[in-house]
């Protein structure tokens, strides 16, 4: 009798214990979300997640530098101890993951929510199709297409601020002068290659890059646009300061920010910082799309993917933490935080400060809206480009003619 | 003797199990399950589509490798070259009987102790232009003052190599002075006998007999510089651009991040070669030296003693 | 002849300067002066770093920006150590550095254990038990002390990988020991080799068989080539980045991976004091062992590069 | 003050320690003098003092009448030779004798002249041009006389030159040495621990113990008169017998025996005073079978133990409850468990006072 009464209480707490944890699960995000305005985003999806019924489990796992970042997720996929979601960019990076079976397959989610109905532009989602089925989630789209100029640099000089990339050329020896460094960079590769390509960008517009990247028009790489871009780059570069060297992108967002620096060219991200900041768009601050006076935006952007586990709980949690990401009320609040623009347009634009405004409007525009080469691209030859672009950067001994016959050769022996 | 060489002990067998599992499933298989994949095209995960030799001939096209390449030779030249001498010098000076030898060792070799994180990430700080040993020699009056060799493509693989040496130097040094300390003390006194300067003595005679410790810290140099990893990573990541990439680096970004492992492995067979060579001529020196050693051998029964162990 | 000296010659000092007695006076020579100054400068290199670490771990960070690195902190402050032993951040993570510290004294010691114990028997049997083809396997091991480290790691991803021991604690241990096995064995057989052949001979005649004459008769003995080897591993282990990244996966993240995470993640500006106190924090293990160990050190490094 | 050599009140401590204690010694030119004595007693660290490669605490050294205390090793007029030959291994055997004379700005046709000299000197022209790992250890150390040789000085210094060497090669480079004294007739000072190579090469022989001179002798002196009980048990072999007694009255009793011992010369001449003594007799000093009953002291005891070792025997028997040695010719040799009757003439044996140990 006793015995039976034991065995029965074991195993109703064995039930209920069971039952608790089904619901609840852990999942472990890796992304290289550190700086000040990304982890306040990274805090709303971590917050959003936590605070759902089920009562999941939000493990971060940060790991600064993007490729430092994707090194370490793609090193744990392969020896099989994948995390639960990991941060990636808008690329066809993952896509032998896919093929390998080795993520979880969206499309179910995808199709139930109607992601295919509010996701826009549909380039976004294209980039998470594999074979018809979704793999990933896109949570914001970003834009590198952007100048940030401090205001009081520029008076500082007693120059208006510029809105292109000539006018600015032209405006850096009076900035010498006043003792403000130009352009600010940082030292870090990526930081190089994304203001390369914006400047090569400013100046072949959207008809070279597709001849480019899409149409692998080798000839166009030894046009004479290209040629001003690199010159336009040379001038610009030819001016970095000391302290260049080991600056994360938002130490040198902050040179700008504290007007020890002019301009700034970096992706929509940086706009976080100045509102973290306290700084206000149009006065303390201008924000040049382009920078151009005809500018494109492409719309890279972060995604996550969702490596399989062999846990359906934590499977469940996966999908949810998918669906949650790209629930209009998270949506607004993480690109608020984060200073991208949301994947859907349903959501509440109130909070949008003037840059956001200023992107939001050229977006809407299909014709000016533009996808990065890594979209046509596989990421090998994204990389061998980002090493000619980080060396040709560096190394003021290449000439702009040698850069433009290995950029030509690149494209034309890029993988299909 | 010969009995325990013929019939194997089984407890002898279990008890070599991990080594033998180790030599032949890590530097055996392991090492062939990499050269293997060189000649494919896998790129994150291992696939078996052979493509020949592509991957070496787009690897010395690659201008990642080729600096990586050039890199590893500068670097090891350089660190090489001045760990030896100022090892030595080092040695030779701490054989002065001085009096505070020991803290001077101390304060050396310190520096070994320290993981390459620890001195990558010690000496980016001195090497900051603005917060570190510029702006403190500037703030002395000093304003022209410049050194920050991480700032400049062209100057950045140096200054790794001084974190490199502050790091490694201590070690030659010891190793150097254990050699020192080991010629016969005798010789030193037959030395002064016949009036022959200090530096002569050491250029002269101490150093060509100290051979064996010369070639040991080489040898431990080189191993060294072939596998430096967690130095650029913690100093320059590689940067500024690509200037102080090396082969241990670009290995480790193409199996990962870069995901192209057919690539990666070809670095990394690449990076097998010169130790294989290494290796050779060693194995053939020995060979050289037990065949003549066998031939002179029955002439000089007596030489084996003190002359031929102090000159090893 | 013996008797008592009786000295009837005048204090050396007096006499000094006419006829030569006693010790050669020494003087300061040029040389001398030169062997010190090469010295002094020398040490003041190596010992600049941890200078540098030291005051910039106590200094507040606007006393940094004015670039005086060398200065002692005119203002002491402990919150920089603080802030990197217990709430320093990476990502949303913010524990400092001390997870790491005892992810690694969980990855060292076993570490230590297992390779030495293994290196032990390795030596041993190499040394009194060689069978056809040891030596073979031997010679292969001491070829892998040469093969750098990125030639193996990818095939042992994905064989630990397939073993189920990527990412976790054992997994990280038998790295180690692997690529700790060639030096400790080469060390552990030229120990044994070094002992008198006899010793084993005996003890084969009192009946004692593999384990026993392991156990009982050389292990005992080599406790000076352990002490060696310990401090040669717990120093090579603790500091160990590559490994840990590759292989420790995110629960077992040793101190130098979570180092170098915390060093790279900024947030606003970067804050040296804590980088700094990190960094010192991260060293002490092996630093300690250092200054402990002295003369032992110095054997270690010699013992290990004693090597073909 | 026509010495070669001159070591005045030389004192040598390291730290607390006294390694050499007012020490005093001329040296004759010409004179061939061994440093004798157990190792750790300072003579090694007297020769090297002497050649200048240890810096001395108090007193002086002269050598050919120059005040040499504070000069360079190079400078004082030595050559000097040790014990593990010291060559260069990486110079030829030319190179190894001709490096010194090199630095010191020497001639090529001056240096070639003496390589010559030397090299015929010691029979080692065919070795001019070989490295010295391909030389046999014998070879080894001529090269090693011949690189002291070329310097042309007046004093030679030997550290235990033969130790390193087999005995076969011991004694041949023994009688080498002494040639080449008796050829050059320069002064040499020889260290060493074999009491063979002291007798046979010594004028004088210093023997040592704790950093003093014990006694300062002709070999024979020495040996037939050692002046305390250390030189008497360190010199022979085997050692003297040393047994306990009582002098009084020209009388040495040991035991149930009375000694006779007015032969006995006496270091104050004549007859001493009544005290405890130790009688000191050499075993090839003692007498039996035939000639035993000329003896003036006799005794009867069993022999314990035979050693032979061909031309001569060693036999073990007791005297006075304490050990006592004999040597014999195998021919006569005792058998074991024989009585027999043993005879000694004290005027070739020893007697110390028990107390200090010195000679009475």
């Amino acid at each position: 009798m006793n015995r039976f009464v034991l065995v029965g209480a074991v195993s109703a707490a064995a039930l209920l214990g069971s039952t608790a944890i089904s619901n609840a699960a852990s999942v472990e995000v890796m992304h290289w979300w550190t700086s000040g305005g990304e982890q306040a985003a990274v805090s709303v999806f971590a917050e959003e997640f936590e605070a759902l019924e089920s009562g999941h489990t939000w493990i971060d796992t940060a790991i600064a530098g993007g490729d430092a970042s994707r090194s370490a997720t793609l090193q744990r996929i392969l020896g099989g101890d994948a995390p639960g979601a990991a941060q990636f960019n808008i690329s066809r990076q993952f896509e032998e993951l896919a093929e390998a079976g080795l993520l979880l397959d969206l499309t179910d989610l995808a199709e139930a929510e109607g992601w295919r109905d509010f996701i826009r532009p549909d380039a976004i989602l294209d980039v998470c199709e594999f074979d018809g089925r979704i793999y990933c989630v896109p949570v914001n789209i970003h834009s590198w297409q952007w100048g940030w100029a401090s205001v009081p640099a520029f008076e500082a000089a007693g120059l208006e601020v510029p809105t292109n990339l000539e006018d600015f050329v032209a405006a850096i020896p009076a900035l010498q002068e006043a003792g403000i460094i130009p352009l600010a960079i940082g030292g870090e590769p990526w930081q190089h290659n994304g203001a390369l390509g914006v400047t090569l960008m400013s100046v072949m517009g959207l008809e070279g890059h597709l001849r480019l990247y899409r149409d692998r028009d080798a000839d166009y790489a030894r046009s004479e646009e290209v040629a001003r871009g690199l010159e336009i780059w040379r001038e610009m570069t030819a001016t970095i300061d000391d302290g260049a060297a080991n600056r994360n992108w938002n130490d040198t967002t902050n040179l700008v920010i504290t007007d020890q620096a002019a301009l700034q060219i970096m992706g929509d991200w940086a706009r976080g910082e100045f509102a973290l900041a306290g700084l206000e768009a149009g006065v303390d601050y201008e924000c040049l799309p382009g920078p151009s006076d005809d500018p494109y935006l492409d719309t890279g952007g972060d995604i996550f993917l969702f490596p399989k586990q062999n846990d359906p709980e934590v499977e469940a949690a996966q999908l949810e933490m998918a669906s949650m990401m790209v629930n209009p009320r998270v949506q607004a609040l993480f690109n608020n935080a984060k200073g991208s623009l949301p994947v859907r347009d349903d959501v509440d634009f109130s909070l949008a400060d003037a840059c956001m405004r200023k992107g939001l409007e050229i977006l809407s525009n299909p014709d000016r809206v533009f996808q990065g080469a890594g979209f046509y691209m596989l990421e090998d030859d994204v990389q061998r480009l980002n090493d000619l672009w980080v060396e040709f950067s560096f190394n003021r001994d290449m000439s702009i003619e040698e850069a433009q016959e290995r950029f030509a050769n690149i494209i034309a022996t890029a993988a299909e | 003797m010969a009995r325990r060489r013929i019939k194997i002990n089984p407890m002898a067998l279990i008890g070599l199990t991990p080594m033998i599992a180790t030599a032949v499933g890590v530097f055996v298989i392991c090492i062939i399950y990499s050269i293997v994949l060189s000649f494919t095209n896998s790129r994150l995960l291992p696939n078996f589509e052979f493509i020949g030799f592509a991957q070496y001939e787009r690897l010395w096209e690659t201008p990642r490798w080729l600096i990586s390449v050039r890199n590893i030779w500068l670097f090891g030249f350089f660190s090489i070259a001045f760990n030896m001498i100022f090892g030595y010098l080092l040695a030779v000076f701490m054989d002065q009987r001085i009096k505070q030898e020991d803290a001077f060792r101390t304060i050396f070799l310190y520096p070994f102790a320290m993981s390459l994180v620890v001195t990558g990430l010690v000496w980016q700080w001195i090497m900051d232009p603005n917060l570190g040993f510029q702006s403190a020699v500037r703030n002395m009056g000093f304003t022209d003052f410049r050194f920050s060799p991480l700032t400049n493509e062209a100057t950045a693989i140096y200054g790794v190599i001084v974190a490199g040496i502050w790091n490694g130097v201590g070690v030659t040094m010891a190793i150097l002075l254990a050699g020192l300390r080991g010629v016969d003390e005798e010789v030193w006194k037959a030395a002064r006998v016949d009036g022959i300067p200090t530096w002569k003595t050491y250029l002269f005679i101490t150093l060509p007999m100290m051979r064996g410790a010369f070639i040991t810290a080489f040898v431990l140099q080189c191993v060294g510089v072939v596998r430096v990893y967690d130095l650029i990573i913690a100093m320059t990541q590689g940067g500024p651009g690509i200037s102080t990439q090396m082969p241990a680096v670009f290995v480790i970004q193409h199996i990962s991040g870069r995901s192209n492992v057919g690539l990666g492995m070809a670095a990394a067979t690449m990076m097998l070669l010169p130790i294989i060579v290494l290796i050779a001529i060693q194995q053939y020196f020995a060979w050289r030296s037990r065949r003549r050693a066998a031939g002179i051998g029955a002439a000089v029964a007596t030489l084996p003693q003190a002359q031929g162990v102090k000159a090893s | 002849m013996s008797g008592a000296a009786i000295s009837t010659k005048p204090a050396a000092g007096a006499k000094v300067v006419v006829e030569p007695a006693g010790p050669k006076p020494r003087k300061l020579t040029i040389t001398r002066i030169g062997v010190y100054a090469f010295l002094v400068i020398s040490a003041i290199y190596f010992l600049l770093p941890l200078w540098v670490m030291l005051v910039t771990s106590f200094k507040t960070m606007p006393e940094i920006r004015e670039g005086y690195l060398f200065n002692w902190p005119r203002e002491f402050t402990f919150e920089p150590w603080i802030k990197a032993w217990a709430t320093a951040c990476t990502g949303r993570d913010c524990n400092g550095i001390s997870p790491g510290f005892w992810n690694s004294v969980k990855i060292t010691v076993p570490g230590v254990i297992v390779s030495i114990t293994i290196a032990a028997i390795n030596g041993y049997t190499l040394s009194y038990w060689k069978f056809r083809g040891s030596e073979i396997f031997f010679g292969i091991l001491m070829f892998g002390a040469f093969v750098p480290y990125q030639v193996v790691i990818y095939p042992l991803i994905i064989f630990m990988r397939e073993m189920g021991l990527f990412a976790t604690l054992p997994g990280i241990i038998i790295v180690h020991t692997i690529f700790g096995m060639p030096i400790l064995t080469l060390l552990f057989r030229n120990f044994f080799a070094s002992l008198p052949e006899e010793l084993f001979k005996a003890a084969r005649i009192d009946g004692a068989g593999y384990w026993q004459i392991f156990f009982r008769i050389m292990l005992p003995m080599s406790v000076p080539i352990a002490i060696v080897a310990v401090i040669l591993q717990v120093t090579g282990i603790w500091n160990d980045f590559l490994f840990g990244t590759v292989f420790a996966g995110r629960e077992n993240m040793p101190m130098t991976v979570q180092l170098n995470n915390i060093v790279t993640t900024t947030t606003g500006t970067r804050e040296y004091n804590v980088n700094m106190a990190a960094t010192i924090l991260a060293a002490a293990v092996p630093l300690a062992v250092y200054f402990i160990s002295g003369k032992w050190f110095v054997r270690g490094i010699a013992a290990g590069a004693v090597k073909g | 003050m026509e010495h070669s050599v001159s070591v005045k009140d030389l004192s040598l401590n390291f730290g607390a320690v006294n390694v050499l204690q007012s020490m005093n010694l001329d040296i004759a030119p010409g004179e061939f003098l061994v440093l004798l004595g157990p190792s750790g007693c300072g003579k090694s660290t007297l020769l090297n003092c002497i050649a200048g490669l240890l810096d001395v605490s108090d007193g002086q050294i002269f050598i050919s009448g120059k005040n040499v205390t504070w000069e360079e090793p190079k400078d004082r007029g030595i050559g000097m030779v040790f014990q593990s030959y010291a060559l260069y291994p990486q110079m030829s055997v030319r190179k190894n004798l001709s490096f010194g004379l090199q630095v010191a700005g020497f001639k090529k046709e001056e240096i070639d002249k003496r390589i010559a000299r030397a090299s015929e000197m010691l029979q080692i022209e065919p070795l001019l041009d070989r490295k010295p790992a391909n030389l046999s250890g014998g070879q080894r150390q001529r090269v090693a006389i011949g690189r002291a040789l070329v310097r042309d000085v007046d004093v030679f210094l030997f550290d235990e030159p033969l130790s390193n060497l087999d005995a076969k090669l011991r004694s041949d480079l023994r009688v080498e040495i002494k040639r080449l004294h008796q050829r050059l007739k320069n002064t040499m000072i020889y260290v060493t621990h074999d009491q063979i190579e002291a007798m046979t090469l010594a004028d004088r022989i210093a023997i040592m113990k704790s950093g003093v001179i014990q006694q300062l002798d002709a070999p024979n002196v020495i040996y037939n008169k050692p002046v305390n009980l250390f030189v008497a048990g360190f010199i022979g072999s085997p050692s003297m017998n040393f047994i306990n007694g009582r002098f009084e009255n020209g009388t040495v009793t040991l035991g149930g025996h009375n000694f006779d011992v007015s032969r006995y010369e006496f270091e104050t001449g004549q007859g001493g005073t009544a005290q405890d003594v130790i009688l000191g007799v050499r075993p090839e000093h003692v007498v039996i079978g035939p000639g035993v009953e000329s003896q003036p002291c006799q005794f009867e005891a069993e022999i314990e133990i035979v050693e032979p070792m061909g031309a001569e025997t060693v036999a073990w028997t007791k005297l006075a409850g304490e050990t006592f040695t004999l040597r014999t010719n195998s021919e006569t040799a005792p058998q074991t468990g024989q009585k027999i009757r043993i005879g000694f003439d004290p005027i070739r044996s020893s007697i110390f006072d028990a107390q200090s140990g010195t000679r009475i």
